[in-house]
């Protein structure tokens, strides 16, 4: 009884997305949101690297840095979008954006 | 050789069409070379088809069929079908009579068409036309006699709309176009017949082969019958004739060409061509006679009545080809086919004349504005004369022989025979009245009220030859079938026709008809005198008198009318409607529908695209959400 | 060499370099566009030269697994059917090509590029020898011609492509649907799980099945064609398409309907196609003489002609679904003469329509005496529109209805009425434009053919005196393919063993049907007949 | 015992953090935050035996990424926090539900579990996460996905300089 279950890694997991899962609903900032964003990519990592573990396998590992690089990815573009609203005199406020409208 | 020949022969005015069709197109060409290759090509076509001619006449009788293919034009489930030709005498005949009246037409045309703009386009016409005669009768199967069929409807569709300028030729025009096309389907129906019946279209092995269908069979009727639609449309027999009056709208040459010596034929040729068929169905004959009694008589009836000259014997035309339809539905296939050779000698002279007189006029063609022109015009006058005698049949003339033929035989040839002697006697008389009626209202008695408007200047010799030619013709014609003398005509057909039957009328017959058609040649022409010539105030006085009936005649039974009003009157209306109706509304309607579901369905559900990013999130997060609990669902029990 | 392949692949690059160009560099534009459709009608001409006239299946096949788990691969060659649409869609394009880039529209690469795309389309479709290409290539047509609507289209352009796109689609997933259905269905039967046409055929599929997989092909083929009543989207298409664009519509993409009903639902659906036969080919003849009474009364020369094509598209799809090898091989001989003479007519129209300023018919009038050229070419045009003995249409039409006469003589008599429409109609168009007084003709405009006009029109007219004089030359080449085309049909219609000419396929083969000797077995459908060749 | 007291601080931070990044409402704050939650799960993935992982974790998302968020923020400056009212307050505790009820989700597919050794202490592993080990993996078994996330990287990169030059030339820069 001295190493910690994979049950509790996936909680930590579990728990983790869905806190960021709420607040990419709540939050209008887009930085805040790109910064929950963050939080669930890193839960997914946590589970991948627990089940890495499990299986003995680096496959999980792989993944988890794959998320890492497609993460920095999407924050370049993420933050490239804010910085380039925010020259337009835009209100810092995803609702603002919604001229994909149908 | 002959076939050889044969092909060169046909080719000629084709290569003479294209090459006149072709010229560079910046200004007309002089009318030197137009001539020589429109008129050349076609004398030479005559000059080799007599050619050929000799040199079947030297050839045994049984050994006159030359039939040549040139490649296989189509193979097409189990039916092949040629490029190839057929010279046997029948179509020698008819060779000889369109490329050689074809010539002296050609050779008439240089002069009447001399004012024209359009020279060179009415040689290539011509020459187009020639080529689609002589492809028509030169054919060996049926899809290219249907081919020559159609060519010469473009042929006659191009020149009686020649004036294309003038809204009745282009009306004329597309009339013949289309009743002719009625005429075409019921040819191709007929093939359509005998492809399913034979699987083949050849000539030689359709006749071969006829006995296949059954004599008497409905079939065999049925094929006669729709072959018999194409011949009746192309050669103006009731009720599809109603175009060939209107056609008088082609310039006067092309009248006497195609609407009065070769193509209006056609369909004559046509029913001797497959006399084979004819003979296994009486009721198709009887059919194919009565119709022709039926057109001739009431041809002959409206001819009486026409003021216009060409019309006159555009009338006349219907009501002589009535006599040859007449006679081949009897069985007697070498008197039409003689009738048809002097027919195209005399009317070709008649015509031919009366353009002579509409050319010296200016472009005059009422009778109410033509008289004494015998004293103006000597050569369309003689030509003029030698034609009415040849055609009312005046003894010694060429109709007079050709005619009384017809007659005579048909007296030999059964009930219906003797129906259609009668008939064909009443409307030789009427014939004699109408043509020379033509004859002193035109040339005879003082010049017409006020004068002429443009002063009558006789031809020159382009016209005056080739007219004079063709009225020596007319007369002696003929003279190469005399009763109780020879029978060059019957003797060089007899190859074509084997197996045809055998009519001949006994001697008392033959004597009965020669003076009862002569008494009636002789009366018609008094008749007319008394009526027309001798008397100018009895013929106006005459003409008050029932004005209803006349103007009845006048507008040949006024059938264009019923046309007009039951044919195309209701279908141009059902058209209407659909057009106006039908099609925006039901059919734009189908297709309107399904639009209407997408945009309606795509109304509801734009508002879900919101443009809002959290929204899309949500939706996301639901989506998985719902999956979440079907897969939880599915898996905890 | 990978012939067929690569006559659908040189037209795509072409599309692609046309559309990478730069909207101003025109001139590069024409020049890439003019080369490729050259190369590709040369490439279409070698296939020609290769080609066996007297095999009966797919020839040249370039053939490339996929994803072969799922049965898909690159299979493209040609038969005695497609081979003659492969080489009328690169003529055509070749000369559709030759004439835009004369009169090259606004954002003239693009519009290039568009057309060489449908052109690559359209090979793709009329060479595809399985499904699932047959489907993308079908889909992948519809997208050029609906941007060359969509783009350059007359005044409500937007709303004709939307109609012609849904339209279109609204088939073309049926057809999806029953191509997936097709292969499930006959692995049921045969155990194996393939879109290969060839292999399809032959498959012994019950009644049913057969009829409702039959449905949905032919309910795709008929919108595409269109058929009688479902033509709504063919005037507003042709109507405001650019003239070149409809008469590549009219011309080209309308074959792919009548292609696709001979390629295949005809003979891997034989008792399907039995079963509505007669449906088809009445719906056909209302074709006919509807499209006939409608061209006549029509108010624009396009409109007109674009009627027109409605009812001699109804004699190629007659000729298809009478089941039989003269009028199959007769069809298409048609399909060729039609796409060529519908592509002349329209250009002709254009050509008047410029001239003029003037769409109606009854607004224009004397136009021979200041273009004897355009009038005669006209003429013979129409002529042949017309079907006139001795033209091209002629031979097609007259072939086609004496095969239907065989077997339904008064579907081929009614069919005859639209003969004497056809010549009502289109004297109309040509009399009413060129003959008569001169009306509507403005001053200092160019009504007569200019070059642009004669390099395309005088192609044309010398391939329709070409058929004329020598249709053995394109419908000897047919006959081994259409023999075995319709030999399925034939025997599912109950016909005699001597009409039909080839054995035909059974998968699985007939001895390997549970319980032989039952009804199955005794049914027509399912026994070899006894023609052998 | 060590290990498992490790694991509660680090788990336990991380979901602090984690709360912290989506409830302050200053985005600098927040960052910062989530700095802490993401060496947190540093120490998770070193407890996990995966210590290239967590290098990386480190270097470039603690590091790297974050910083990125920090300049940004920086340059954007103080800003006035979000004046329109929220349009869609009036659905937001649909959030709530969605997030509770995929909470529920989890939370029942994990006692309903029966993975073998989920509930146990982990068996022994060999080194798979040692740096040799990942970057033989990368390099051999997982070539092609590593060339694709470089070509990823490429495009946003590519992406990220497109979008600056075109608020730059509407400024009226070059």
């Amino acid at each position: 009884m001295t190493g910690v279950p994979l049950a509790f890694y996936i909680g930590l997991s579990a728990a983790m997305f869905l806190i960021g899962m709420l607040g990419v609903m709540i939050r209008r900032n887009p930085l805040l949101l790109l910064l929950a964003v963050e939080l669930m990519l890193n839960s997914a990592n946590v589970a991948l690297v627990g089940f890495s573990r499990h299986w003995d396998d680096s496959a999980g590992q792989i993944f988890a840095l794959v998320v890492m690089v497609v993460a920095a990815a999407e924050v370049v573009i993420g933050l490239g979008l804010v910085v380039a609203t925010f020259r337009q005199r835009i209100e810092l406020d995803v609702d603002q954006l919604s001229t994909l409208k149908g | 050789m002959a076939t050889t020949l044969g092909w060169i022969i046909l080719a000629l005015p084709l290569l003479g069409c294209l090459a006149l069709a072709l010229f560079p197109r910046h200004g007309e060409p002089p009318k030197g070379p137009v001539i020589a290759i429109g008129v050349g090509s076609i004398l030479i076509a005559f000059v080799l088809s007599a050619v050929v001619f000799a040199s079947m006449l030297a050839e045994d009788p049984s050994e006159r069929l030359h039939v040549d293919s040139l490649y296989e034009w189509i193979d097409i489930g189990g039916v092949s079908v040629d490029l190839a030709i057929r010279i046997d005498t029948l179509s020698m005949m008819m060779m000889l009579i369109i490329t050689g009246v074809g010539f002296l037409i050609h050779l008439y045309s240089v002069e009447y068409m001399d004012h024209d703009r359009d020279y060179r386009r009415f040689f290539a016409e011509m020459n187009f036309f020639v080529f689609s005669m002589l492809l028509l009768v030169m054919a060996e199967n049926f899809v290219f006699l249907i081919v020559g069929w159609g060519f010469v409807g473009i042929a006659s569709y191009l020149l009686i709309g020649y004036y294309y300028q003038q809204a009745d030729a282009v009306r004329s025009a597309k009339k013949a176009f289309v009743m002719n096309v009625i005429g075409d389907v019921g040819m191709v129906l007929a093939a359509f017949l005998l492809v399913r019946e034979l699987g083949t279209l050849d000539y030689s092995e359709v006749f071969a082969r006829a006995g296949e269908l059954g004599p008497e069979s409905g079939t065999a009727l049925a094929v006669c019958l729709l072959l018999f639609v194409g011949a009746a449309a192309k050669s103006g027999q009731m009720p599809l004739h109603s175009w060939l009056p209107d056609a008088m709208t082609g310039p006067t040459p092309v009248s006497a060409l195609i609407h009065a010596a070769t193509m209006v034929t056609a369909g004559v040729y046509l029913i001797v061509r497959c006399y084979t068929l004819f003979d296994l169905s009486s009721l198709a004959g009887d059919t194919v006679a009565v119709v022709g009694m039926v057109t001739l008589f009431l041809a002959a009836t409206v001819a009486l009545m026409q003021v216009d000259i060409k019309r006159v014997l555009a009338w006349s035309t219907v009501s002589q080809i009535g006599y040859m339809v007449m006679a081949a539905g009897l069985g007697l296939y070498a008197s039409a086919m003689f009738h048809l050779m002097t027919h195209a000698f005399f009317k070709a002279t008649l015509f031919l004349a009366a353009g002579a007189v509409i050319h010296a006029l200016g472009g005059e063609q009422s009778l109410d504005r033509m008289g004494g022109l015998r004293r103006h015009l000597r050569v369309a006058y003689f030509a003029m004369g030698a034609g009415c005698l040849a055609i009312a049949g005046f003894p010694g003339f060429s109709g007079f022989f050709s005619k009384d033929e017809i007659l005579a035989y048909s007296l030999a040839a059964g009930t219906l025979g003797t129906i259609g002697y009668v008939v064909g006697t009443v409307a030789a008389l009427l014939t004699a009245i109408y043509m020379f009626r033509l004859l002193f209202r035109a040339f005879f008695g003082p010049d017409p009220d006020g004068g002429y408007a443009h002063a009558p200047h006789p031809s020159r010799w382009w016209m005056a030859v080739p007219l004079s030619i063709l009225a020596v013709l007319a007369v002696v014609g003929g003279w190469i079938q005399v009763p109780f003398g020879w029978h060059l005509i019957d003797d060089w057909l007899a190859p074509a026709l084997v197996g045809a039957p055998e009519i001949s009328p006994s001697h008392t017959q033959e004597v009965v008809s020669l003076i009862i058609g002569s008494i009636v040649a002789v009366a018609g022409i008094a008749i007319a005198w008394y009526l027309f010539g001798a008397d100018r105030e009895r013929r106006l006085r005459l003409a008050g008198v029932a004005a209803g009936p006349r103007r009845v005649l006048e507008d040949g039974y006024e059938l264009d009318e019923i046309y007009d009003e039951a044919l195309i009157g209701t279908t141009r209306d059902l058209g209407d409607a659909l057009t106006r109706d039908f099609e925006p509304k039901g059919a734009g309607g189908i297709i309107s529908a399904p639009v209407a579901i997408v945009r309606g369905s795509a109304r509801v559900l734009r508002a879900a695209e919101s443009g809002l990013v959290r929204t899309y999130a949500f939706a996301l997060i639901a989506g998985v959400g719902a999956a979440g609990i079907v897969i939880v669902l599915a898996v905890v029990r | 060499m990978p012939w067929i392949t690569l006559t659908i692949l040189v037209p795509l690059a072409g599309a692609l370099l046309c559309g990478l160009l730069a909207q101003s560099e025109r001139r590069t534009a024409t020049l890439v566009a003019l080369a490729t459709a050259g190369v590709t009608l040369v490439l279409s001409l070698v296939a020609l030269g290769l080609f066996d006239r007297n095999l009966a299946d797919l020839q040249l096949v370039d053939h490339l697994d996929w994803v072969e788990s799922i049965g898909l691969a690159w299979d493209v060659g040609v038969d005695g059917i497609s081979i003659w649409l492969l080489l009328l869609t690169t003529v055509l394009f070749m000369v559709g090509i030759g004439y835009a880039c004369f009169r090259l529209p606004e954002r003239g690469p693009a519009f290039l590029a568009m057309l060489l795309l449908a052109e690559a389309g359209l090979i793709g479709l009329f060479a595809a020898g399985d499904l699932v290409l047959f489907y993308v290539f079908w889909e992948a047509m519809l997208v050029p011609f609906a941007f060359l609507i969509w783009v350059w289209g007359g005044e409500r352009r937007r709303r004709a492509g939307l109609t012609f796109v849904i339209y279109t689609m609204v088939g073309s997933l049926l057809m999806l649907v029953a191509i997936l259905a097709t292969a499930f269905i006959a692995q049921d039967i045969t155990g194996q799980f393939t879109f290969n046409i060839a292999e399809l055929r032959g498959v012994a599929f019950s009644e049913t099945e057969s009829t409702w997989l039959f449905l949905g092909f032919a309910l795709a083929f008929a919108i595409k064609l269109p058929l009688w009543p479902l033509h709504g989207w063919l005037p507003m298409a042709y109507g405001e398409a650019p003239i070149l664009v409809t008469a590549l519509l009219a011309a080209v993409m309308s074959k792919a309907a009548v292609y696709g009903m001979i390629r295949i639902g005809v003979p891997v659906f034989p008792e399907g196609a039995n079963n509505l036969a007669i449906l088809i080919g009445v719906l056909a003849v209302v074709g006919i003489v509807y499209g006939s009474l409608v061209a006549w009364r029509a108010r624009t020369m396009r409109m007109l002609v674009a009627y027109s094509s409605l009812a001699h598209l109804g004699f190629v799809m007659l000729g298809i679904v009478a089941f039989d090898v003269m009028a199959a091989q007769g069809a298409v001989l048609q399909m060729v003469n039609h796409g060529i003479i519908v592509a002349a007519a329209f250009i002709i129209v254009g050509v008047i329509n410029r001239g003029t300023g003037e769409e109606d018919i009854d607004r224009i009038g004397g136009l021979a005496a200041r273009a004897p050229w355009l009038s005669g070419i006209f003429l013979i045009v129409a002529m042949a529109s017309l079907a006139v003995p001795g033209s091209n249409a002629f031979v097609g039409e007259f072939f086609i209805l004496a095969g239907v006469f065989r077997h339904h003589a008064w579907l081929a008599v009614l069919a005859c009425i639209g003969i004497v429409y056809a010549a009502v109609y289109m004297l109309r168009l040509y009399q009413s434009s060129m003959n008569h007084e001169e009306r509507g003709i403005p001053a200092g405009r160019r009504q007569e053919l200019g070059l642009p006009d004669l390099v395309a029109l005088v192609p044309l007219v010398l391939i329709m005196l070409f058929i004329a004089l020598w249709p053995a030359s394109i419908v000897g080449g047919t006959r081994a393919s259409v023999e075995a085309a319709v030999a399925p049909a034939q025997v599912a219609a109950g016909r005699p063993a001597d009409q039909i000419l080839v054995p035909v396929p059974r998968n699985p083969p007939a001895e390997n049907l549970p319980l032989p000797g039952d009804e199955t077995a005794a049914d027509p459908a399912t026994t070899t007949p006894g023609g052998q060749p | 015992m060590g290990e498992r007291i490790t694991f509660a601080i680090a788990a336990a931070t991380a979901l602090v953090c984690s709360i912290a990044v989506i409830s302050v409402r200053d985005a600098f704050r927040a960052a910062v935050a989530l700095i802490g939650a993401l060496l947190s799960v540093a120490v998770i993935f070193v407890l996990l035996s995966a210590p290239f992982v967590a290098m990386i974790q480190v270097v470039v998302y603690a590091g790297a990424i974050v910083v990125l968020f920090l300049f940004v923020i920086a340059y954007l400056g103080e800003r006035r926090t979000v004046g329109a009212p929220d349009r869609l307050a009036r659905w937001q505790f649909l959030s709530w539900v969605a997030v509770l009820t995929l909470g529920a989700l989890a939370v029942i597919a994990f006692f309903n579990s029966d993975l073998a050794g989920f509930r146990d202490d982990p068996r022994p592993t060999g080194n798979i996460g040692d740096p040799d080990a990942i970057g033989a993996a990368f390099l051999d078994r997982y070539l092609i996905p590593f060339e694709v996330t470089s070509l990823v990287l490429l495009v946003a990169a590519v992406g990220a300089v497109l979008l600056a030059r075109r608020a730059v030339q509407r400024e009226g820069g070059r």
